[in-house]
């Protein structure tokens, strides 16, 4: 299993845990990463929401690259897939855009066919990989911990484009979750957005949503709440001490995890090849119990 | 008192209760054995008289069931026998009975289990009130005979038959009565009849005015009242004045 | 004259054979379950007069029964049909009962002694059957039948036990499937519905939440008949349920899942279910979310009226976009927009009922196929002008009644189920 | 038969069901002590072919006069014994059933002693009744194969037809001077834009063409005398009545549509029309250059005085709106609506294809209806609407009023002549809303079409057929098997009060011409309200007299 590696702009300017966490972790399950030379942003959310033909060329030609290279592309971000899989589909809608785009791809030689595939982690975990798999290879299981599963929006929605997962009954992180010893269970705001794409329109709004389902999490008895998306982690890691703020409640301590992260400790890795230390939540503890 | 077994007897409306009352066999749903069942075609054919006969003779109880109200294959026969239950009612506690020992209840034809329930229900009651005094007690028998002739009598028969028809469309003069203003002509004509009929019944043996008053307990003035009415009616007529008092007797072809 | 075939026996299938067999002409009412009946023996009670439905069903089961014009014959599918009005050959496949319809007594016995426990479809899944069954008690005929499928003698070749306790020794093993080749001067079509399985529609948890059921499931539920002796224990722990939420258009309506027509239906009998709720429970909170109100039937506006003002069922016009489950508490949340108020709320209920829509028979394919018709894209028969010729269809001899040909009520499938029986009448008359 | 009962009691095992939980041969034991029993015995099931013969030898071989079977339930099985008895000379009113398993010996599975005696007291109270029981005879009555049927509009002229397909002569009676009714009034028909006269055109060319079918134009039923098979009835054309003899009875005289006359300014303001006028203006393509259109639906339906909803009035809005798209794509329709009454599979597709087709549907609250006001160049037409939570203003060029179907004014005074009950609304009531939609609680009279309720054409012509299918089963038979079990009055007791006439659902006690109460039995269900409640008690139930019921129970108290 072979992947073109896009780490997109959140995670390379600051979630260097995840990149590290990816980096340790993968290869474990047998999964080789290619760095893309020459990878730019996908034009998501930002230049998405200016100019529809700026966004569709970026993320085009990054898909460009990833067939130049021949490989399936795996980008670690929620946004950064949607916004592939969205650009796919428009120019496979419309073949004139399409020619527009590759016309400008032309210049440094590059060309989007449509034949690259993306691929999300959840897939290339759950579904090429497989829960039991990991299963097998986990050394140190998650004992005792309950452990809340956040697929994040981009993941699941728009439900007729995306198909990674049922986009109201999301199951594989889930599952990825039991895989490695701990316990996980549904609950009702599972599938509610972090609000992290607020955060510019209304900074307050932003906080109550994600501290709401802070709290939710909490009150269900959840020792953490894990993603794979950069987004949704800043949200409820980066941002848990201004959370508590916002909502006035210091009791709103919540460890979070990127998936990779808790992976990589039940395979055995070290908690600093994990970048364990840059989560910003109190996860110490529970690193901790599962090292020991 | 635990081994008094209660004398049931129900009945039963052909196309829901009886229909009902099998499918509780059908789904072997378990229920004490005292009830013996007459089948009806509609819980309206159920005569006041009859349930009288029976706790007189020694029935401990008697249940009526029938279709839900709107469910009656009849279109409206349950509706009539609500209305003559009011009367058997009335005429139980005249009787000197507990108003309990008649029953009536509406059981679908989909109600096994209810119908478990109400049976149980029933007999559980009648063990607690215990035997019926009609066994032991001769007037408490006569009574209920009293109170079955004036079931069969046409007076209190005719309000019943008429009561519906005075709810919903109102008499002759198109103006209706209330469920209250029925429920006081009930009452008051049952009162009277039933001491008319209890008379008709003792001047079997001639008797004067004094001795029917003491017999009934009530002021001989009233008596005498009644007296005329059922010398009108031709039940009863004088039969000899024995030392200055007339005494008055039940004319034997009433 | 000749017979009728009359394919289907629930309460359209039946009306029609009776109309038919009560004038003199004799029928063969064809049934693929093991007893006649179909979905209206499965209903509770029936509005707006609140009849309870197999009390007003079971006397006309019983009449096709015992009426000597009316052969039944169960757990039969139409195979091939040749010739044409007036005079089609009809090729029937009748599946063994393994139990003499002769010598069985209904008496039940077999089925207490029967050891294999298997999902009672007739309870909607709410109860286990035994793998020899009658299908209800009021069944028609009423008459054990063995599912194959679960048996352990038909499936492993042990236990016989059915044999050994049946009082009249009317467990027949070696019964084979037969052939039944009839001729008849008319077909009426009477194969009716079924209900749209709405766990594709993820958002509303069913088959996820045990709490959240289909209309048919309450039915079952409520009915005195059922799994809970009528009693309103939810399916998860048993708790009574007095805070139930009706969501109409489930898979109705719709251009996504599901389809775009509407049911007909859902409106009024969730109304009466709202009122059945209400009935048990007077401090019950019973909210029906909905779209429309389809009051167009005789008296339905009136009834609505009644279950807002004498029984205080609330409407709330909004579809749901989603029902969450509790785990801690086990409780049901409904979201929904009240698009009368414009507010976006939530709601907690013990209970949700889904107002599933009427979809085609699965088997309808197979009949059109053997008959040479074709069916909607919807997979209900066409009538030959849903104007002017409602009952007909394109091939002359071969008539619709109830929902074989699009969702209606009980009172307009059983006035179509006289209609067909004329057009029968009328025609057997012609060839007579 | 020998007035001296000789009783045969049948003691059923039922395999086990009954044999298992009470001790069937001690019932038998006890049963052959009873007063007029002749003879008892227990079979293995009494509802086997074998069971039933022995029945039939018993009768002959201990010459019994009565029979009585101890086994399940006389809802199921009655009648099959009763056939044995038949077949064996005895009349089958002669037989009497005990329960002793379904309310016996399955539900007093663990009390065996208990249950062995409630067996043996069941059969007593039966047995009891049995020495009672009379012979009863079924009388038989012809019906006429004359059908009537009343109305010429689609519905009466399918009714008609199929009656006489089905080989009758029919009595068409129609009000106004040609045949047709309503839809000579309409254009085109929803679902499928047929127009009305290719729907009426070719069912009155048959009805003329029919020889079985005479047709009364202009006239009015005014006296209906008997029942079914027999109701004498006069037929007024003009000045001069004829009486007509017929078997049955089709009520087929339609509905009516109500003059919205009052409501939103019809009459007085320029450019308001209703529906059924907006159809002829599209037939005559008058509506020229209107623009904008505004349909307004529920138009005194749906209301407190009036709160049934018409059904068909979101249909024909649908269609006329997407007729005025199709005639002209660039005007405006909005539709003001409640709730869609557009239901199933044909009246959905109407609403897709009108939205589809860019018709506006703009919801509206029954507290907050919109106002039609007069305007420089036409109506005005403010309407809140909910959805959008503001209050739009339309300029429009002409308003729609949709006005509901309305009982005729003349059904009161038919409903009377046929004894047949009408609802609240004035539309004529059914014998059953579920499994009776076209009989009334009178034998031999039916309904159909929008007499009924208001309905669609498709509808109302399934309806007419079914009616006719209806009607068509007596007459069919020819001759009707009464029912034994009725209601008998015995003169010499009767005072004439009238009590049970009133009581009587189905109208079966009528006044002879003593002033007597006298039943037909032809039309009595025999649910015994009317015996019951005689004040006189002049009147017995056959088959369940106040001795029979009075012995029945006085057996389960004692021992005879």
């Amino acid at each position: 299993m072979k992947y073109a590696l896009y780490l997109g702009c959140t995670v390379q300017s600051d979630q260097f845990g995840y990149e590290a966490s990816v980096r340790e972790t993968l290869p474990k399950l047998g999964i080789e990463l290619v760095d893309m030379r020459g990878a730019s942003c996908c034009g998501f959310p930002a230049l998405s929401s200016v100019s529809k033909m700026g966004w569709h060329y970026l993320s085009a030609r990054n898909l460009a690259i990833a067939e130049k290279m021949g490989l399936d592309l795996l980008p670690l971000c929620n946004g950064c897939h949607l916004s592939f899989v969205e650009t796919m589909h428009f120019l496979e809608e419309d073949p004139e855009l399409r020619s527009i785009i590759n016309g400008h791809l032309e210049r440094e030689g590059l060309r989007y066919e449509g034949r690259v595939k993306v691929v999300h982690l959840l897939e290339a975990l759950h579904d090429r990989v497989g829960a039991e798999v990991i299963v097998d290879k986990v050394v140190k299981p998650l004992k005792n911990l309950k452990i809340a599963s956040h697929p994040g929006c981009h993941a699941i929605r728009p439900s007729d484009l995306q198909k990674v997962d049922d986009p109201e009954d999301p199951q594989k992180l889930d599952n990825l979750i039991k895989a490695l010893g701990a316990e996980t269970f549904d609950y009702p705001e599972k599938i509610d957005c972090c609000g992290s794409q607020l955060a510019v329109a209304s900074g307050r709004t932003t906080l109550k949503i994600a501290g709401d389902k802070l709290k939710a999490v909490k009150s269900y008895g959840f020792d953490a709440l894990v993603t794979t998306c950069p987004f949704c982690f800043k949200m409820y890691d980066g941002r848990q001490r201004a959370i508590k703020g916002a909502l006035k409640d210091n009791s709103l301590d919540l460890p979070v995890f990127y998936y990779t992260q808790l992976l990589g400790l039940a395979l055995g890795s070290s908690p600093d090849r994990l970048g364990l230390r840059m989560n910003m939540s109190p996860v110490d503890s529970i690193v901790e119990r599962i090292t020991e | 008192m635990s081994d008094f077994e209660p004398k049931i007897i129900g009945f039963l409306c052909n196309w829901c209760s009886y229909a009902g009352a099998d499918l509780t066999g059908v789904s072997r749903i378990q229920y004490p054995t005292n009830l013996r069942v007459i089948r009806v075609m509609c819980s309206g054919r159920v005569d006041p008289p009859l349930p009288l006969s029976f706790l007189a003779e020694g029935a401990d109880g008697v249940m009526i069931t029938g279709c839900h109200i709107g469910d009656c294959h009849y279109i409206d026969g349950n509706l009539y026998a609500k209305r003559k239950f009011g009367l058997l009612e009335r005429l139980v506690e005249k009787a000197g009975l507990e108003r309990g020992r008649v029953m009536l209840e509406w059981v679908s034809a989909s109600e096994g289990q209810k119908f478990a329930d109400v049976v149980t229900g029933f007999i559980e009651m009648i063990r607690e009130m215990g035997p019926t005094p009609a066994a032991t007690d001769p007037e408490i028998r006569l009574n209920l005979r009293v109170a079955q002739e004036a079931a069969e009598a046409y007076r209190l028969r005719a309000i019943v038959g008429k009561e519906e028809k005075l709810e919903k469309k109102g008499n002759v003069y198109g103006d209706k009565l209330s469920q209250e203003e029925l429920e006081k002509i009930m009452d008051d004509a049952v009162e009277l009849e039933y001491t008319r009929n209890k008379i008709k019944l003792l001047l079997k043996e001639p008797m004067s005015v004094k001795e029917l008053a003491k017999k009934l307990g009530i002021d001989s003035k009233v008596v005498l009242e009644h007296i005329v009415v059922l010398r009108q009616r031709g039940w009863v007529d004088l039969h000899e004045v024995r030392d200055h008092s007339p005494l008055y007797k039940t004319m034997e072809v009433a | 004259m000749k017979p009728v075939m009359v394919i289907g026996g629930g309460v359209a299938g039946i009306q029609a054979a009776l109309d038919l067999a009560d004038r003199g002409i004799s029928v063969h009412l064809v049934e693929k379950d093991p007893s006649i009946g179909g979905v209206m023996a499965q209903l509770d009670k029936t509005l707006p007069t609140m009849d309870c439905s197999i009390c007003i069903l079971a006397p006309k089961m019983i009449e096709c029964f015992r009426h000597p014009n009316i052969t039944i014959h169960t757990q039969s599918r139409v195979k091939d049909v040749s010739g044409g009005a007036g005079d089609f050959n009809v090729k029937v496949l009748k599946e063994p009962r393994s139990v003499d319809e002769a010598k069985c007594t209904g008496c039940g016995l077999c089925t207490q002694k029967c050891p294999t426990k298997v999902r009672n479809e007739w309870q909607e899944g709410l109860m286990d059957r035994k793998a020899i069954y009658i299908m209800f008690p009021q069944a028609v005929p009423l008459t054990a039948t063995i599912d194959r499928d679960h048996c352990l003698y038909f499936q492993n070749g042990v236990c016989q036990l059915c044999s050994k306790v049946c009082p009249a020794g009317a467990i027949d093993y070696e019964q084979k499937p037969e052939e039944l080749n009839l001729n008849v001067s008319s077909i009426i079509v009477a194969t009716g519905f079924q209900e749209y399985d709405p766990t594709e529609l993820k958002e509303y948890g069913y088959g996820r939440f045990k709490d959240v059921l289909t209309a048919m499931e309450f039915e079952r539920l409520v009915c005195a008949s059922g799994p809970t002796g009528g009693h309103l224990n939810r399916p998860s722990d048993g708790k009574l349920a007095h805070r139930v939420a009706f969501v109409q258009c489930v898979g109705s309506r719709t251009h996504k899942k599901g389809y775009p027509y509407c049911s007909s239906v859902c409106c009024m009998y969730a109304t009466k279910e709202a009122v059945l709720i209400k009935e048990h429970d007077p401090a019950a909170e019973v909210t029906i979310f909905y779209i429309d109100l389809k009051v167009f039937g005789k008296g339905f506006q009136q009834f609505v009226d009644r279950a807002k003002s004498h029984y205080g069922v609330s409407y709330i016009r909004g579809r749901p976009g989603e029902i969450r489950l509790n785990p801690l508490t086990g409780g049901l949340t409904v979201w929904y927009e009240d698009t009368v108020t414009g507010d976006v709320s939530s709601m907690e209920a013990d209970l949700v009922v889904l107002c599933t829509t009427m979809i085609a028979r699965p088997g309808n394919k197979e009949l059109t196929r053997a008959l040479g018709l074709e069916l909607d894209e919807w997979g209900f028969f066409k009538p030959l002008n849903p104007l002017s010729n409602p009952v007909e269809t394109g091939l002359p001899g071969v008539f619709l009644c109830g929902c074989s040909h699009g969702p209606r009520d009980i009172p307009e499938s059983v006035a179509e189920a006289s209609g067909a029986a004329a057009c029968a009448a009328e025609l057997a008359r012609r060839f007579a | 038969m020998s007035d001296e009962p000789r009783v045969g009691v049948f003691v059923c095992h039922c395999g086990i069901n009954i044999g298992g939980y009470l001790d069937v041969p001690d019932v038998v034991k006890y049963a052959e002590t009873m007063p007029g029993v002749a003879y008892a015995e227990a079979n293995l099931y009494t509802c086997s072919s074998d069971g039933l013969q022995k029945i039939k030898e018993a009768i002959k071989k201990h010459s019994l006069n009565r029979v009585v079977v101890a086994s399940c339930t006389p809802r199921t099985h009655e009648t099959l014994f009763q056939g044995a008895c038949e077949e064996a000379g005895l009349n089958k009113y002669l037989f009497e059933m005990a329960n002793i398993r379904d309310q016996c010996s399955w539900v007093h599975m663990h009390e065996r002693d208990k249950a062995t005696q409630k067996a043996k007291d069941l059969v007593r109270m039966a047995v009891a009744k049995a020495r009672l029981l009379t012979p009863e005879e079924e009388p038989e009555i012809d019906i006429q194969p004359v059908g009537m049927v009343i109305g010429g509009g689609v519905s009466g002229l399918t009714a008609a037809l199929s009656l006489a397909n089905q080989g009758f002569k029919v009595h068409l009676v129609e009000r106004e001077v040609r045949l047709g009714g309503y839809l000579n009034e309409l254009d085109r028909l929803f679902p499928n834009n047929a127009r009305a006269e290719d729907v009426t055109g070719p069912l009155i060319q048959q009805v003329k063409e029919a020889p079985e079918i005479t047709v009364h134009l202009n006239s009015t039923v005014t006296d209906v005398k008997g029942f079914i098979g027999n109701f004498d009835t006069e037929v007024t054309t003009g000045e001069k009545t004829q009486p007509l003899n017929v078997g049955t009875i089709i009520v087929a005289t339609g509905a009516n549509y109500l003059n919205p006359k009052g409501f939103y300014g019809y009459g007085e303001v320029e450019g308001i029309v209703t529906q059924l006028e907006l159809g002829g203006l599209i037939k005559e393509h008058k509506v020229g250059d209107a623009k904008t259109v505004v349909m307004i639906q529920c138009v005194g339906a749906r209301t407190a005085e009036r709160p049934y909803c018409s059904r068909i009035c979101c249909s024909e809005a649908m269609k006329n709106a997407t007729l005025l798209l199709e005639e002209d794509p660039r005007r405006e329709v909005h539709i003001l609506y409640r709730d869609l009454q557009t239901y199933g599979l044909e009246y959905t597709a109407l609403e897709l294809d009108a939205k589809r087709k860019g018709v506006k549907l703009i919801k509206y609250e029954a507290e907050r209806p919109p106002v039609v006001t007069k305007g420089e160049k036409g109506p005005v037409v403010k309407v809140f609407s909910p959805l959008m939570g503001e209050e739009l203003t339309i300029e429009a060029d002409m308003v729609v009023l949709s006005a509901p179907l309305i009982p005729n004014e003349d059904n009161k005074k038919l409903s009377q002549l046929l004894k047949v009950p009408l609802n609240q609304d004035g539309f004529f009531l059914e014998a059953h809303v579920k499994l009776r939609p076209l009989d009334f609680a009178t034998d031999g009279v039916y309904i159909c079409g929008t007499a009924h309720s208001p309905k669609e054409v498709a509808e109302s012509l399934a309806q007419a057929r079914g009616a006719a299918s209806r009607a068509g089963i007596p007459m069919a038979k020819g001759r009707l098997r009464t029912a034994a079990i009725t209601s008998v009055v015995d003169e010499t007791k009767c005072s004439g009060c009238g009590t049970c006439i009133e009581l009587c659902s189905y109208n079966a006690i009528t006044k002879n011409e003593r002033g007597l109460a006298q039943v037909t039995s032809a039309v009595c269900k025999g649910c015994g309200v009317c015996g019951a409640s005689c004040p006189e008690r002049a009147i017995t139930m056959r088959h369940f007299t106040n001795e029979e019921l009075e012995a029945q129970g006085l057996a389960a108290i004692k021992e005879a």
